[in-house]
């Protein structure tokens, strides 16, 4: 029977992984990413709705890609950051080994409990609970009927204000920002050995956290994840003056998927968006 | 100590106010704290948990002006800071938040006399609140405080029914409560001193912090820890700061002040290129040490008052409390 | 149990009855449960398409929508109209300039999950799964003229199942029968179905030259897969019949073709209803029948 | 703050140099007159110009941003602007999501035989902007960095 | 940093509407400028040289020169100042003429933007780099792949000025198309009489280096420097013993291959010179049918040759060639109607039966049957029966002009060699009919419309103006039922043949070579020029350049003059010893550079590398992106896309534009 346990030992034990990254339990309702690296401590892995962070986004640390062969939990919403991430060029695919679940949604944020008000937004418009890309399944329960995602009404209602109202709204959201840079640590696609905020020749964006400094940030940060970002949702579960980051994020994937019919993370070997493009490419908004 | 009837307290913050004090209390069930303009909206509530960001950006703002500066062609006219006078009145402070003050106020002070932090800090009045929450991730009994201690605090409160024990105990304090003595009823109440059974043995822990500088410990409790500055940003005694010249016009230009964390990788990034602290375990080490023991050595006190927001924070659950207590079961 | 959506279509619940009727027999005797779409509206083809685009795409993606609330994943539209309209509406939903604009509602679920399948290729499928193999009837030595009309092949961007200029799919089918397909070149030509009413002169013109060629290769019978093809050839021949000395030939549907050579008779499947008699072709198979039965 | 409608904008200008910074010499080789509200920087091409430039436009205080360069399929690099296009598409409603809307960015082919078009769009940009009024946004937050005794 | 700035009046041009002594003043309080003057004319040369004074005696370190469009003067400062020792890239223009004085008449609001504009160029040219050009050696020797007239014409020119020329076939012999046709349109002159001479003239041409059966692998390098590995396919003939006697090809017992240059219309031995004027004359085996290579038995030919050439134990081989100039001139292949593959895009025409109907033939087939050495010895006799077709129909637009079942192009040359089939086949079957279906008549070109008006009026060829629906056979006849839409009525021919002009398409193996190159293709497979009216015969990767049909479709005087314009592009390559490239071009700062190769997607010239970084004690650390100076062509696509701006374009970095836009800092 293929539950955790058994497919992880069976890994170590045949040597098919050097290393997994996964999740413990610390109580009932929380978990915190751990990494396994020889059977003993195979017991404490565990994956279930509480099983909220991205693993994927260790693949990219150069402590990590020193194994050979590794072994990572991965939800249907993480497993399209590591087909972007193989599509950018950041990991091989033979090297990792990707042991998935069908996915019933996870709970918002530690601590609360798993039920229908407390589902994480990201999973009631998830398409992929049921994964296209994987190595091995865990028994896991059928998908069942999740509430109705409300993420493209919030969209909407941006969309409706007049762009006055639109840019007071962001001014007002970024201005809490404190650059801690949670939202950047915590995103899977934010690999890059130096941040364009952190360099200062020439210094494109402030490091104060001035209003201003923020909304460059916060919009640039935007537009470097603009189909790219997968939609798992860490930064906004993890800024500490709670930004609805995600509200960028999905009207720029919503573009994505009107503009050139493109979903990230989908497949491995699609060309990716930006690096790419089209004679077709719409232009009315070109004088 | 005294007892007041909440509504006369109430009678003195709208007092406090129309004299032109910034009085801050808390909103949003804790969470936050904002400038209040009547004593209507003042929440004063024992069993709030600490507050996602802590108060230290009262005296010590996330980004702040150090002066400006005009550049032409052959010279350069720098422009100082003026400082306001506005007194700031703090009500409801937890005790590990009104602590946090008086221990980072001994950094600002040592040898250099910041006056960026000084002016706020000395205009700044802590009314304390004695804590009645406690969850998984407080530990201030650990760390030498405890739900009711007053250190920190120029006036604490105590709930009872409908009135508040009040203790005055600085000179700000009383200068504070000084025309307002009229409400106030003396009362004598043998303060009992909660019992506190701690299980950390601070010494221990530093010891071994000493002796284990290249601990492979330090990797395995930080490998998953993302690097993030979200720890020390919400934390009420971090004070580490990066300053930056920024322009704003093709001639002028200002330099600032701004929130850093040693959880960064570029934190420590030489010029040459060399990082000392080049992988997240020695920044996770830094952390650790610098709040107990390096700041202990230098100011005998810990650079943590056990609000546990770090840990209730981080995005990958590590538990600064669990780490302690690891390091010193060993 | 093999079981399938079906979408009718108005033909089959009217002038082409005994398409249905056969189908369903058929069916009924080799256990293939038939999943009517419930509330199923008109598929547009008639006029919508020339009418108003938006309306020609939304018709037959709303039945879709309708197959998906029943949970429907494959749809048999027999009548070709019907089938080509509904696939061309799918493949319409792909195309997202107009995906942005007006048909944004049927994107809320994968409406193109559902693969919807004409007759020929149902029996494809229902041979290739060996539910169709019990054959009680040879038809040995009946020659059959495969006739696909225009609306089963093309557009052929949209429908690839065969050669939209050169098929043989229909032949691959009714050898099962026994009987033999001719080689002819009239298969794909225009049967002239949409002027039937108003310029029966050219309809008579045009099926005078598909059935003249079809006879020219010595074809006992004509088979077709599409209603409008069959009312067509079948009523207009009445026409031809007026010359001196046509000899004319019988039009069957594939489904009944099909029922024959399960056993079935030619009253079971409706083939009494149509105006061309063809009693006089099947009379040597029927006998059989009797034997085997 | 100001007003009044008839401000004169600040437009900042990202050509690239094949197409429009030449169309732009051929206004003035032809004597065209247009509105002087516009500063040009010069770029090789439009597969260079980052969203960054806009952006930071905007902190330096421009009113409006125009970016312009060879028409597809003319770009002196083969497929600089078309990756640039791609590009805008994606900021051009980032920005209007964010409330800076399409009447302050704005983007424009102009070849280098194109000097009447360049006078144009100048004219029209100018004109949008001025009837979108000072950025009041952006310069609130700019205004931050006033020190005021 | 020492700037000096020079306002220029241009008499009136500027002075009218710009306060240039203002401007000046100004600009002296920019930070970094230690003189600022205005004067009449500066590119005069007092103007100059008071620029070069001044150079001298502030020992400037930038000049900014306020005057006309650099497209104008940047040269002549530059050169100005490079004079005095100065770097030439330390020189920039700010334009106040054509961008400011000549398009504003407010002189307040002129002079504030020149100012501004001053300022932006001083900004930059604080952060401009001292660059010297990039030189690149150049090998001075050609690689030409394809054997046919554009390849031999573009090798022969090469090689009379006199370098070398390395000529790459994929066939055993070259001659390409044109060797296959009977006569060429419109002159009717033979095809094979006009070509042999010069298929001899490159065997025998001493700078000419001709391997055939050969295919280009692998091509590394850039302009001037190319390495390109060929792979020679195993003749299983040794050419330096093979006299060409011909003895082993009518010996082999193997009669029953489809001859290949007679478009399959008989068949061949398994030993075989594909054509009896092949150049070289020597045989290749076919080994998919040799009997020896089947059964291991036989070995007719080893017997038969007295030379001892056959040598079954040919193995591929691989040759490396290093040149600096590649011509591409590949060709085109003839659209294939028959039944399409599922996943083709292209539907074919299954209506016209091609490949189902024996007398359904093709224009090359149409040539084979009309040439004197054709299988039929010229005689017109379809391929069925071998009967004398009395009534043949010419269908034009196969493939071509179709977007539904074919490409979208004309294919050009089938109006003219449709009238020459028609014309051909009159002159041959005088008593037959000849019928051509057309769209439209294209017949640009010299004598081209005079030779079409000679069959339609002369040799009495029927025109009809429209499209055929469908072609059935019916009693040995071919019905083609087509429509007339000049007289609006369907039209039916009882044919005895049909002749399709399909479509031109490009080589099938195109693509993988234009991957190979590195150039682009458009999405029919023809290779790309880099501008379509001025460099007509460049493909946008520098050094490598286009002939003939393999760019689009090409009638044979458009291909040779083609080919001896690529031929005089690589002629002006060898013309200097050493390359100079533009300094300007993107650098990578490979500690920051995380790999994702986004600039390496958007890169058009393939400028971009792979490379790998390893620490000191030899291991790998990481890939990062790596720019190759001899590709880069400066246009900054990589630098906008990369996300840390860990590429930067020098002479445009982010630092620069950075302070150019900060240099209209307000508030």
């Amino acid at each position: 029977m293929n539950n955790l346990y058994n497919i992880a030992k069976d890994l170590f034990s045949t040597n098919k992984v050097d290393l997994i990254i996964g999740y413990k339990s610390i109580d009932s309702r929380r978990t915190k990413p751990i990494f396994v690296s020889s059977n003993e401590d195979v017991d404490h892995l565990v994956f279930n709705e509480y099983s909220l962070n991205n693993l994927s986004v260790y693949l990219t640390r150069k402590d990590i890609k020193k194994y050979n062969k590794i072994g990572i939990l991965a939800k249907g919403c993480d497993i399209r950051a590591i087909v972007q991430l193989i599509n950018e060029n950041q990991i091989e695919r033979e090297k990792i080994l990707i042991i998935s679940k069908k996915c019933n949604g996870v709970v918002k944020d530690f601590g609360l409990e798993y039920n229908e008000e407390n589902i994480a937004e990201k999973c009631k418009s998830c398409k992929v609970r049921t994964p296209k890309v994987f190595d091995l399944m865990i028994d896991s329960e059928e998908e069942k009927k999740l509430p109705e995602p409300t993420i493209s009404s919030r969209v909407n209602e941006l969309d409706s204000m007049t762009p006055e109202e639109r840019f007071e709204f962001w001014r007002n959201e970024f201005s809490k920002c404190i650059r801690c840079y949670a939202c950047r640590q915590a995103c899977p696609l934010c690999y890059c050995e130096r941040c364009i905020v952190d360099k200062n020749i020439p210094d494109w964006i402030e490091s104060s956290p001035t209003q201003r400094a923020n909304f460059s940030w916060n919009l640039i940060r935007a537009f470097h994840l603009s189909g790219r970002c997968i939609g798992c949702g860490e930064c906004e579960r993890v800024c500490p003056v709670d930004i609805p980051l995600s509200l960028l994020n999905a009207k720029m994937g919503i573009v994505a998927f009107k503009e050139f019919n493109y979903a990230t993370g989908m497949e491995i070997g699609e060309p990716t968006l930006v690096g790419n493009y089209s004679n077709e490419d719409n232009e009315d908004f070109i004088k | 100590m005294y007892r007041i009837k909440k509504q006369d307290f109430s009678k003195i913050i709208d007092e406090l106010i129309k004299t032109g004090n910034r009085i801050i209390s808390y909103s949003n069930n804790g969470n936050d704290f904002k400038r209040i303009n009547s004593s209507n909206e003042l929440s004063i509530n024992s069993n709030f948990k600490p507050s996602k960001l802590s108060l230290k950006e009262i005296v010590f703002p996330k980004t702040e002006p150090l002066f400006y500066y005009k550049r032409t062609n052959d010279n350069v006219e720098l422009k100082d800071i003026k400082f306001d006078s506005e007194k700031t009145i703090i009500i409801g402070a937890k005790p590990c938040d009104a602590k946090a003050f008086s221990t980072i106020s001994k950094v600002f002070n040592w040898d250099y006399k910041d006056n960026f932090f000084n002016s706020k800090y000395e205009n700044t009045i802590i009314i304390g609140l004695k804590c009645d929450y406690k969850d998984e991730y407080c530990f201030c009994n650990e760390v030498g405080l405890s739900q009711s201690s007053k250190e920190g605090s120029d006036i604490f409160i105590e709930l009872d029914g409908d009135d508040y024990f009040i203790y005055i105990l600085s000179e700000k304090g009383k200068n504070l409560l000084q025309p307002f003595m009229s409400y106030l009823i003396e009362e004598i109440k043998e303060s009992k001193v909660d019992d506190i059974d701690n299980i950390i043995d601070l010494n221990k822990v530093r010891t071994w912090i000493t002796d284990n500088f290249d601990n492979n410990f330090w990797y395995s409790i930080s490998q998953e820890c993302l690097g993030c500055g979200k720890c020390a940003f919400i934390c009420p005694t971090c004070h580490c700061f990066d300053i930056v010249d920024e322009n704003y016009t093709y001639f002028e230009g200002r330099r600032m002040k701004n929130w850093d964390a040693c959880q960064f990788g570029k934190f420590t990034l030489h010029a040459s290129g060399h990082n000392p602290r080049d992988i997240q375990a020695k920044r996770y080490r830094q952390r650790i040490a610098h709040k107990f023991k390096y700041y202990f050595d230098k100011f005998d006190e810990l650079l943590c008052t056990g609000c546990g927001r770090c840990s209730r924070e981080c995005p990958v659950s590590i538990n600064i409390f669990d780490v302690i207590k690891e390091i010193n079961a060993k | 149990m093999y079981t399938i959506g079906y979408y009718p279509g108005c033909s089959l619940t009217g002038s082409a009855k005994e398409f249905d009727k056969s189908l369903r027999k058929i069916c009924d005797l080799l256990g293939i449960k038939l999943v009517e779409i419930e509330d199923w509206n008109c598929c547009g083809a008639t006029s919508a398409h020339a009418t108003n685009h938006l309306l020609s795409v939304s018709l037959p993606l709303l039945n879709i929508k309708k197959a998906y609330k029943q949970g429907i994943t494959k749809i048999l539209a027999p009548c070709a109209a019907c089938y080509n309209r509904l696939v061309t509406a799918q493949y319409e939903l792909t195309k997202n300039n107009l995906v942005k604009k007006e048909l944004s509602e049927f994107l809320e679920n994968d409406y193109n999950s559902i693969k919807v399948i004409n007759i020929i290729e149902f029996f494809q499928e229902i041979i290739k799964e060996g539910i169709l193999d019990k054959k009680v009837v040879s038809l040995k030595g009946l020659k059959v003229a495969c006739y696909y009309g225009c609306l089963l092949l093309r557009p052929k961007e949209i429908i690839d199942f065969d050669d939209s200029e050169q098929p043989s799919s229909m032949e691959e089918i009714i050898k099962i029968t026994d009987a033999t397909p001719v080689d002819w070149n009239y298969k794909i030509e225009c049967c002239g179905a949409s002027h039937s009413i108003a310029h029966k002169d050219i309809v008579v013109d045009l099926i005078g030259k598909i059935l003249g060629d079809a006879q020219k290769h010595s074809a006992d019978i004509m088979v077709v897969a599409c209603p409008m093809c069959h009312s067509n050839l079948d009523m207009r021949q009445l026409e031809l019949r007026k010359n001196e000395g046509y000899k004319s030939i019988p039009i069957i549907y594939l489904t009944e073709l099909i029922g024959l050579s399960l056993g079935l008779s030619p009253e079971e499947l409706g083939i009494n209803l149509h105006f061309i008699e063809s009693r006089s072709v099947f009379e040597k198979y029927f006998s059989k029948v009797e034997v085997q039965l | 703050m100001e007003t009044n409608i008839n401000f004169e904008p600040k437009i900042i200008a990202f050509v690239c140099n094949w197409c429009t910074y030449t169309g732009a010499d051929l206004a003035g080789t032809s004597r065209l007159k247009y509105a002087h509200n516009v500063r040009i920087i010069k770029l090789p091409c439009t597969g260079r110009i980052d969203p960054l430039f806009i952006i930071k436009a905007f902190e330096k205080g421009a009113d409006g941003v125009l970016v312009s360069g060879c028409h597809p399929g003319d770009c002196h690099y083969t497929s600089g602007n078309f990756h640039a296009r791609r590009r805008w598409i994606l900021f051009n409603q980032l920005l209007n999501f964010a409330g800076i809307d399409n009447r302050r960015v704005h983007f424009s082919w102009v070849s280098a035989s194109e000097g009447r078009k360049w006078v144009d769009v100048i004219n029209e940009v100018i004109e949008t902007v001025r009837k979108a009024r000072p950025f009041v946004g952006y310069s609130k937050m700019n205004k931050e960095y006033v020190y005021n005794e | 940093m020492k700037i000096g700035v020079f306002v220029c009046h241009c008499g009136e041009n500027i002075g009218k509407t710009v306060d240039c002594p203002r401007a000046a003043q100004e600009s002296a309080k920019i930070p970094g400028v230690v003189i600022s003057v205005d004067n009449k004319y500066t590119c005069s040369d007092p103007g100059q040289n008071m620029i070069k004074n001044a150079i001298k005696e502030y020992n400037l370190d930038g000049v900014v020169v306020a005057s006309c469009s650099p497209h104008m003067h940047e040269k002549t400062f530059r050169k100005a100042v490079a004079s005095v020792g100065m770097n030439p890239y330390m020189c920039e223009i700010a334009n106040i003429r054509e961008q400011c004085s000549w398009v504003h008449d407010d002189v307040e609001e002129a002079t504030k933007k020149a100012i501004d504009l001053i300022r932006i160029a001083v900004e930059k040219v604080k952060r401009n780099f001292a660059l010297t050009p990039i030189k690149v050696p150049v090998t001075k020797r050609a690689l030409v792949i394809g054997g046919g007239i554009s390849g031999i014409q573009s090798a022969l020119d090469i090689a009379n000025a006199g370098y070398e020329v390395v000529l790459v076939e994929k066939e055993p012999s070259i001659g390409g198309h044109m060797s296959q046709l009977s006569e060429t349109f419109p002159t009717l002159d033979c095809s094979q009489c006009i070509l042999t001479p010069r298929m001899v003239e490159v065997y025998q041409h001493p700078k000419i280096k001709l391997l055939t059966y050969s295919e280009v692998e692998k091509v590394e390098g850039f302009i001037g420097n190319f390495k390109v590995t060929i792979k020679k396919k195993p003749r299983y003939v040794d050419e330096t013993k093979c006299t060409g006697c011909g003895l082993c090809t009518q010996k082999c017992p193997i009669k029953k291959a489809p001859n290949e240059f007679e478009q399959g219309m008989i068949k061949r031995t398994a030993i075989y010179v594909p054509f009896p004027q092949a150049v070289p004359n020597i045989p290749v085996i076919d080994n998919t049918v040799c009997t020896y290579f089947r059964t291991g038995k036989c070995q007719m030919c080893v017997k038969v040759c007295g030379k001892e050439a056959i040598d079954f134990n040919q193995k591929e081989r691989f040759v490396v060639e290093e040149v600096g100039a590649i011509i591409v001139a590949t060709g085109y292949s003839l659209y294939k109607i028959d039944k399409k593959p599922k996943d083709s895009p292209i539907k074919g025409y299954g209506e016209y039966g091609y490949g189902i109907y024996p007398d359904v033939i093709d224009g090359l087939q149409f040539e084979r049957l009309a040439s004197a050495s054709g299988p039929t010895a010229g005689e017109i006799k379809r391929p069925s029966d071998k009967k004398e077709p009395k009534k043949v129909v010419f269908i034009q637009c196969v493939g071509s002009r179709d977007e539904s079942k074919g490409f979208s192009y004309c294919s050009k040359i089938c109006c003219m060699y449709t009238a020459k089939h028609a014309m051909l086949y009159k002159h041959k079957v005088h008593d037959g009919e000849a019928y051509v279906f057309y769209m439209d008549i294209r017949s640009g070109g010299k004598m081209y419309e005079e030779f079409v008006r000679r069959a339609i009026e002369e040799d009495d060829v029927k025109y009809i103006r429209g499209r055929v629906s469908r072609i059935y056979e019916d009693g040995g006849k071919y019905i083609v039922k087509g429509e007339d839409t000049i007289a609006g009525i369907p039209v039916e021919i009882d044919a005895d043949m049909v002749v399709l002009a399909t479509a031109i398409v490009a080589q099938n193996d195109s693509k993988k070579l234009a991957q190979t190159i590195g150039i682009p293709y458009d999405k029919y497979g023809f290779l790309n020029e880099v501008h379509p009216k001025l460099r007509p015969v460049e493909s946008s990767t520098a050094g490598v350049y286009l002939a003939g049909a393999c760019q689009a479709p090409r009638d044979i005087p458009e291909s040779v003059a083609m080919a001896s314009a690529a031929a005089s592009k690589a002629l002006v390559l060898f013309g200097s010893d050493m390359l100079e490239r533009e300094p300007t071009i993107a650098k990578v700062n490979e500690s920051t550079c995380a790999g994702c190769f986004y600039c390496q997607k958007v890169c058009a010239y393939n400028a971009i590398e792979k490379k790998e970084i390893k620490d000191r004690n030899g291991n790998f650390v990481k890939y990062v992106a790596y720019v190759n100076p001899g590709l880069c062509q400066g246009c900054g696509t990589c630098n906008a896309t990369c996300p840390s701006k860990s590429v930067e374009l020098i002479g445009y970095t982010d630092e620069q534009i950075f302070a150019e836009i900060n240099a209209l800092a307000t508030l």
